[in-house]
């Protein structure tokens, strides 16, 4: 024999997989929305997205430098952090902003708490908020998507412009797409549904990022209870308590319409899944799925900032090391 | 017991010494910050007034204005405004003509974030209202504003507090005024 | 859906692997021109050898006695002369003493009409003195006495006995086979521990992977009363505490052994042994090993002596068809890797498996992703994550509060794992430390 | 304002900890593992809400009407200090327990800033006596809360990789920095919404 | 000497014993007014344990507690009104800090851990070094938030302001907020224990 066998402890079989894998199939499936976004605004998107990515990938590396620490580029969760950084840009935003979320996100998230695995907040959402709350003029600065970007025109969200249309109210509108069409942006919920609305550039197709999403469940990459317990308890509330702001009863929210507006698809199938900063359990999950339900409807319904889905999770994020502490599986043979 | 009463009569000293001493000090401040604050108010209102002279104050004169000064001669009105921002109820000052123009505005007491509403304490901010009022109305919107747009970008719930106020105070004086 | 029964918590499906052997009969091996047999086969205290280099033995002579209450015989698996004695490491890392044996002289066994004794006479005691002298251990992994496993504690009784036929681990199927080929000295076996324990139910526990083995089994042992519980097919179905889980929804408290749910279980190899050992007078010499993985080119179900040497049963199995990342002595999710080839099959070697690198899927271990497989693998509801990130920042309390005694070190946690952390490595070292830490603080 | 407008302001908007730089030496000092962070918080909150109470007493009935303002923080320290050696020896005398769990941290609160900065906050925003009482009642909730999630988070980062010279009270600074970014979610503006519509 | 040092590095009561943060922290927007904490805080401090070291024969042990609270805080309340008189901006700025540097645990630990045992001399000294101590902790903390978090340097509020080009246009906000102020104590520290150590060598 040429070389000996190796010698290993139990189990001697693993099943396929590995931190690449996994972050290499998340990357696969953000792939299809990254495309969509550099279509409708054109060179300027694969800019933010790549400075971002850039930044994240190097911070990373000069940080294993300069710490002496092994190289953990190749596990690409760097990558993955710093795509959805650029996908939770404005297109038109200056490319020194997803530049310092990415340097917030990996050096102060993730490496001060030991690096990947360690931190426990998703240091993506952490350098978004970070970002917006420094420079909130220009992360809320929108422009219409139009093939190719080249004559974008300004305009705000659809749920910025629900919400100041909703401050001078007038009798007889029913609902947030009326309300659009009121304040002369009308709208169709297939606009809503393939993007073609203002928003961040990876938030614009709620359809792309549910195929994407759905490849990475179907492939046990991700965990469904986080994405069903999240984005169905948000409808239920918006169901339930939407629809009174129009002057309707219970149950009469325009649930279509919040679900694939704002970053929640985005944010529900690729950032609150991120396993690092989730619960371990499936109680767990479901639990944490439903507080940033609950949270995110709570700050679209009430609170002005239009940041539902970001604060949402990294609130709950706080909450996670608890979550586990009290939903630990029950032992076998352990009466409590 | 009586070791108990010793240490009480100790206790009492230093406390004594200490209110007593707080008390002398107090006597010196006192006078000196309440003078300062008489000072501070008369400038600002003398500022306000453009160049006339702020007569006694009137409080509770309309709802949603706690308090007016009079410009002497007839030559307007210095008003104390709330609006409503983005942190909750502000305080506004603001004088105007007898038309109902505005001649000075500032945003006093307010809980508006850093960076966003809290510009609108800069004097710069509040120009772009001064001369609006009487015969050009208080802008409502942004796009009202034409090339001023981008001071307030960025803060429209402030904006609008600050905007519906001025607008309020307007129309009170143009309606004691009898226009 | 949920027709057959399992246990609750966790467990995995890797792939089964089993295909390659569960339909071969069982091959007999070649008799070793030379046996080494250790005196550590078993748990407990090694056997005391009763031979010096030179003697002559003949098969199946008792060459080392119990030393101790947990102590189990040894036989010589064949005719010969004792070479030397010497010392050598078993494929789990275990040091003992072996006796290396030159085939000579006459088998006073092998073709020889088997006597068959009449056990309905003879006394417990008797029974258990026969399994004693005999050396009959458990065959399901754990290697535990069975003189001692059979004895029930003062004040306890045996409600159900369990027969282990489970045969979790991918690759085996040496206990198919045997279900299938000795049919008949199971139910045998079931009657004498059944004599022994006066359980009030007999359920033998085979997962529905083995529908043939089912079939004989629930034939052969209707007339006896004996329940056959098919399973779903999962990992680690044959840990006992599962099982008992499974068939019995009854958990064994953590801790605490499974006659404090009035539960006693053998595996259906050690049934083999009980039978041959109280009816034919046959001390254990030998056993039906599986030998498989990808790199064998034949693989299939061999019945051995103990003390032949794995190189020869992997010759008879046609040798190796490509270069193995590992060997693997047992099943590979609880089994252990060795290098020496010379290595003796011992009572405990149920399996043989030569894997390639693409079966085994090692990896450089990455950081834990707290992605929670591992806690949806564990079939004893652990958190295998957090007690290993405790051993691995030295706190070895939290890491007990949390669970560490009372894994089962199945490997399912390990298995799942997609950052190859070594769980497993980490808990038996960490064992190992508390193990020594207590022997300080006695001593 | 009302009851519920005050409860989510002192508990979520302006929590103490969070968003108001009050309390943090034992946010730092006492969150190592839950179950400190849980009794400091109960002790604080109790004793939050009866200084809030007793200070709006001290400062309508006595220092007001008596013109002596100026002795403000000399008599709130001295009452907030006497009411934690008061609760200590009502609690040890009548409830061991108690005393078992809250015990060791109620001398710690006399130098808790949260506790005279809420005295002084609900002075300085004229409270009637019950806003006072519930003013301090949902800052000590605040606190108990910030409290507890910070204990979570750090008993997590026990067993993480943080580097050497981070370990301990830094991280558990940076870890409390982004705690304070989530929770400006709750801002004013949420407020008034919520609990005017 | 000796004992100017320990307060700045090896005790310093900032970054190394992690007490009197709440001031540190709320203040440490501008260099300006973390210079007027420190200053306020190093008033008392030396005020409170020179009284407090003068009268330490006099003082019962058990009524010592509320006599130095007593003692602090009539020297807090002196110094509040002070500045309320004659420094109004900086009072304005500071807030109820001043109040609560009564609570500051940096006082009352220092009073009762060294003034209460030791001679007025001493305890001065001890007073200034860690006043000292609190200074660099409070004005590095401040500098670092008001730099980031504003673009600007204020040492006084008139005419004493340096503009960083570029940051002051766009500044990072969140440093002015508590969860920048958090996250700089948070590296600071870690920078101080390199420091110690490497000093150490
Ligand atoms: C941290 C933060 C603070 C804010 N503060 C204010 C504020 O003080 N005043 C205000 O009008 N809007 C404030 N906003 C609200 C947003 O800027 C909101 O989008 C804006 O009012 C809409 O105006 P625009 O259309 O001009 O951008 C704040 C938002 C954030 C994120
Ligand atoms: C993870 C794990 C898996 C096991 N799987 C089996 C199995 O499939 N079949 C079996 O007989 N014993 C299995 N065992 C061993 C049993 O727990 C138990 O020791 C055995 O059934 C007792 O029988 P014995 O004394 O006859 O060996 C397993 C043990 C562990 C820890
Ligand atoms: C130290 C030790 C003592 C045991 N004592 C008894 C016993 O007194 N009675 C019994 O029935 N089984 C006893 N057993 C056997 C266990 O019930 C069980 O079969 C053995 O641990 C193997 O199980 P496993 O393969 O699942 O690990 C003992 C096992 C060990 C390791
Ligand atoms: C399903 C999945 C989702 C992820 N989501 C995020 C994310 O939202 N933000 C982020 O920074 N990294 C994300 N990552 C990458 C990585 O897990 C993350 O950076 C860790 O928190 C770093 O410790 C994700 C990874 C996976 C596998
Ligand atoms: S590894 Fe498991 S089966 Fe083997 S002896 Fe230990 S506990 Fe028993
Ligand atoms: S060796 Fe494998 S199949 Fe046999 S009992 Fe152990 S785990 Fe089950
Ligand atoms: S090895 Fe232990 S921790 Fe891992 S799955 Fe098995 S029982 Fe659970
Ligand atoms: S399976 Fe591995 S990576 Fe996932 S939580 Fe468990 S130990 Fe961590
Ligand atoms: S608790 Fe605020 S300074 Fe210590």
């Amino acid at each position: 024999m040429e070389r000996l066998p190796l010698v290993t402890t139990s189990p001697q079989i693993h099943a396929p997989g590995s931190t690449r894998r996994v972050m290499g199939w998340v990357l696969a499936a953000l792939v299809p929305a990254a495309v969509w976004s550099i279509v409708l605004f054109g060179w300027r998107a694969a800019l933010v997205i790549t400075a971002s990515v850039a930044a994240a990938v190097i911070t990373e590396g000069l940080l294993n430098l300069a710490f002496k620490r092994e190289n953990t580029l190749n596990d690409l969760s760097a990558v993955v952090t710093g795509v959805l950084i650029g996908f939770n840009m404005p297109p038109e935003v200056p490319v020194f902003i997803p530049v310092v979320a990415s340097v917030f996100a990996i050096a102060v998230v993730k490496w001060s708490f030991g690096g990947l695995g360690s931190n426990w907040m998703n240091p993506a959402l952490a350098g978004r908020v970070f970002v917006f709350f420094s420079w909130g003029t220009d992360m809320t600065r929108w422009t219409l998507p139009g093939i190719g970007g080249a004559d974008a025109v300004s305009g705000p969200t659809p749920l910025g412009s629900v919400k100041l249309a909703l401050s001078d109210l007038s009798a007889g509108i029913d609902g947030p797409m009326r309300l659009l069409e009121s304040a002369g942006m009308p709208t169709t919920y297939l606009d809503l549904f393939l993007g073609r609305i203002p928003g961040s550039l990876g938030e614009m197709s709620a359809l792309l990022l549910i195929i994407g999403g759905l490849l990475l469940i179907i492939l046990k990459i991700v965990n469904w209870e986080i994405p069903v317990a999240y984005i169905g308890s948000f409808a239920l509330f918006m169901w339930a308590f939407d629809g009174m702001q129009y002057g309707g009863g219970i149950f009469s929210g325009d649930v279509l319409f919040h679900l694939f507006t704002g970053g929640l698809m985005l944010g529900a199938l690729f950032m609150a899944t991120d396993m690092v900063t989730s619960p371990l359990t499936l109680k767990g999950r479901i639990i944490f799925g439903l507080g940033c339900g609950l949270f995110t409807f709570v700050i679209r319904r009430f609170g002005n900032l239009p940041e539902g889905v970001s604060l949402a999770i990294i609130f709950m994020n706080i909450l996670v090391s608890l979550i586990d502490r009290f939903m630990k599986p029950t032992r076998y043979g352990v009466v409590s | 017991m009586k070791e108990m009463a010793n240490k009480a009569l100790r206790l009492g000293i230093i406390g004594a010494v200490a209110a007593l001493l707080l008390a002398v000090v107090n006597n010196f401040t006192e006078p000196v910050i309440a003078e300062r604050m008489t000072r501070e108010l008369t400038e600002a209102l003398t500022v306000l007034a453009a160049g006339g002279t702020p007569g006694a104050v009137e409080t509770e004169p309309a709802p949603g204005v706690p308090q007016r000064w009079p410009i002497k001669g007839g030559k307007g009105w210095i008003l104390e405004l709330t609006g409503t921002g983005y942190g909750g109820p502000m305080t506004i000052v603001a004088s105007y003509d007898t038309g109902g123009t505005v001649m000075v505005a500032r945003l006093m007491g307010n809980n508006e974030t850093v960076g966003f509403g809290k510009k609108a304490e800069d004097s710069s901010y509040m120009k772009i209202f001064v001369g609006t009022g009487g015969n050009r109305p208080v802008p409502r919107t942004k796009a009202d504003l034409g090339a001023d747009a981008d001071t307030v970008a960025g803060a429209t719930v402030t904006f609008s507090g600050i905007t519906d106020a001025l607008r309020a105070g307007s129309e009170l004086v143009q309606e004691w005024e009898g226009r | 859906m949920n027709k057959f029964k399992t246990f609750t918590r966790g467990g995995i499906h890797p792939p089964e692997g089993k295909g390659s052997t569960s339909n071969k009969p069982i091959r007999n091996a070649p008799l070793p021109a030379v046996a080494v047999v250790p005196f550590s086969q078993h748990i407990g205290a090694p056997a005391k050898p009763l031979v010096e280099p030179g003697d002559h033995v003949e098969e199946g002579q008792l060459i080392g006695e119990p030393a101790g209450f947990v102590s189990a015989s040894v036989h010589s698996p064949i005719p010969g002369t004792v070479k030397e004695i010497k010392n050598l490491y078993l494929p789990s890392g275990i040091k003992t003493t072996a006796a290396v044996i030159e085939l000579d002289g006459e088998f006073s066994r092998l073709g020889k009409p088997i006597l068959t004794r009449d056990w309905s006479v003879m006394a417990k005691d008797e029974i258990l003195d026969i399994l004693k002298q005999h050396g009959v251990v458990g065959q399901g992994g754990a290697t535990f006495p069975s003189h001692v496993k059979f004895s029930v504690p003062k004040g306890r009784t045996c409600e159900v006995f369990l027969v282990n036929a489970a045969e979790c681990e991918p690759y085996l199927s040496a206990d198919h086979r045997v279900m299938l080929e000795h049919t008949e000295d199971i139910v045998e076996g079931i009657r004498i521990i059944k004599k022994l324990l006066d359980p009030e139910r007999i359920v033998i526990g085979v997962e529905v992977n083995k529908p043939d083995a089912i079939e004989k089994l629930k034939a052969a042992g209707a007339a006896d009363g004996i329940e056959v519980m098919p399973l779903k097919v999962k990992y680690p179905q044959g840990a006992e505490k599962n099982l008992i889980e499974a068939i019995l929804d009854r958990e064994v408290p953590s801790g605490k052994l499974p006659i404090e749910v009035g539960v006693i279980n053998a595996n259906v190899g050690t049934l083999v042994s009980v039978c041959e050992a109280v009816r034919d007078d046959k001390p254990v010499i030998e056993r039906v090993v599986t030998i498989a993985g990808g790199a064998i080119a034949q693989p299939g179900n061999i019945r051995a002596r103990v003390g032949s040497s794995i190189q020869d049963l992997i010759e008879e199995c046609g040798g190796l068809a490509e270069e193995p990342e590992k060997f693997v002595s047992g099943g590979p999710l609880m089994g252990f890797t060795f290098i020496d080839l010379d290595s003796p099959v011992t009572k405990g070697t149920s399996g043989i498996l030569a894997l390639t690198k693409k079966e085994v899927q090692s990896f450089a271990a990455t950081a834990c992703l707290s992605c929670g497989r591992c806690v949806k693998a564990c079939p004893m509801g652990l958190v295998p994550t957090t007690i290993f990130k405790n051993i691995e920042h030295e706190r070895l309390d939290d890491a007990t509060a949390f669970g560490l005694d009372d894994c089962v070190l199945c490997g399912a946690c390990a298995y799942v794992c997609p950052s190859h952390i070594p769980l497993i490595s980490a808990f038996k070292a960490a064992r190992g430390r508390k193990r020594r830490l207590a022997a300080m603080n006695k001593g | 304002m009302t009851y519920i407008g005050i409860i989510i302001t002192y508990v979520f908007v302006s929590n103490l900890v969070l968003s108001q730089f009050l309390g943090l030496c034992p946010f730092i000092g006492v969150s190592k593992n839950t179950e400190s962070a849980v009794g400091m918080g109960f002790a604080v909150t109790f004793v939050m809400s009866l200084a809030t109470l007793i200070t709006w007493a001290l400062q309508h009935f006595i220092l007001v009407p008596l013109n002596i303002v100026f002795l403000q923080t000399v008599t709130f320290i001295l009452v907030i200090a006497s009411l934690v050696q008061l609760v200590e020896m009502v609690v040890r005398k009548y409830s061991p327990p108690l005393y078992q769990a809250l015990g060791i941290y109620l001398p710690l609160i006399t130098t808790n800033c949260g506790v005279l900065g809420i005295a002084l906050i609900s002075v300085n925003e004229s409270y009637g006596p019950m806003e006072s009482f519930i003013a301090g009642l949902s800052a000590g909730i605040g606190f108990l809360i910030a409290l507890l999630f910070m204990s979570g988070i750090r008993e997590r980062l026990d067993t993480e990789k943080v580097p050497k010279h981070l370990k301990g009270t830094p991280i558990a600074f940076i870890s409390g920095g982004l705690m304070a970014l989530a929770f400006m979610a709750f801002d004013r503006a949420l407020l008034t919404n919520l609990i005017g519509g | 000497m000796k004992g100017l040092f320990k307060g700045l590095l090896k005790e310093n009561p900032i970054f190394v014993l992690a007490l009197g943060l709440c001031p540190a922290l709320a203040v440490s927007t501008t260099v300006n007014n973390a210079l007027g904490m420190s200053a306020a805080t190093l008033i008392v401090l030396i005020g409170s344990n020179l009284v407090i070291s003068s009268l330490r024969k006099h003082i019962p042990d058990d009524i010592h507690i509320p006599a130095y609270i007593v003692i602090i805080a009539a020297f807090v309340t002196l110094v509040d009104m002070t500045m309320q008189a004659y420094f109004p901006a900086l009072s304005k700025s500071l807030g109820i800090f001043i109040p609560l540097i009564v609570v500051n645990c940096i006082i009352l630990g220092r009073a009762e851990a060294f003034a209460s045992k030791n001679t007025i001399g001493a305890s001065v000294i001890d007073a200034i070094a860690m006043g000292v101590g609190f200074t660099v902790g409070l004005t590095a903390i401040a500098l670092v938030r008001e730099v980031l978090g504003a673009g600007t340097i204020t040492i006084f509020p008139d005419g004493g302001v340096i503009r960083i080009p570029g940051l002051a246009d766009k500044p990072a906000l969140v440093f002015a907020f508590p969860a920048g102020a958090l996250i700089v104590v948070g590296f600071l520290q870690a920078f101080f224990r390199w420091l110690g150590e490497v000093t150490n060598k």
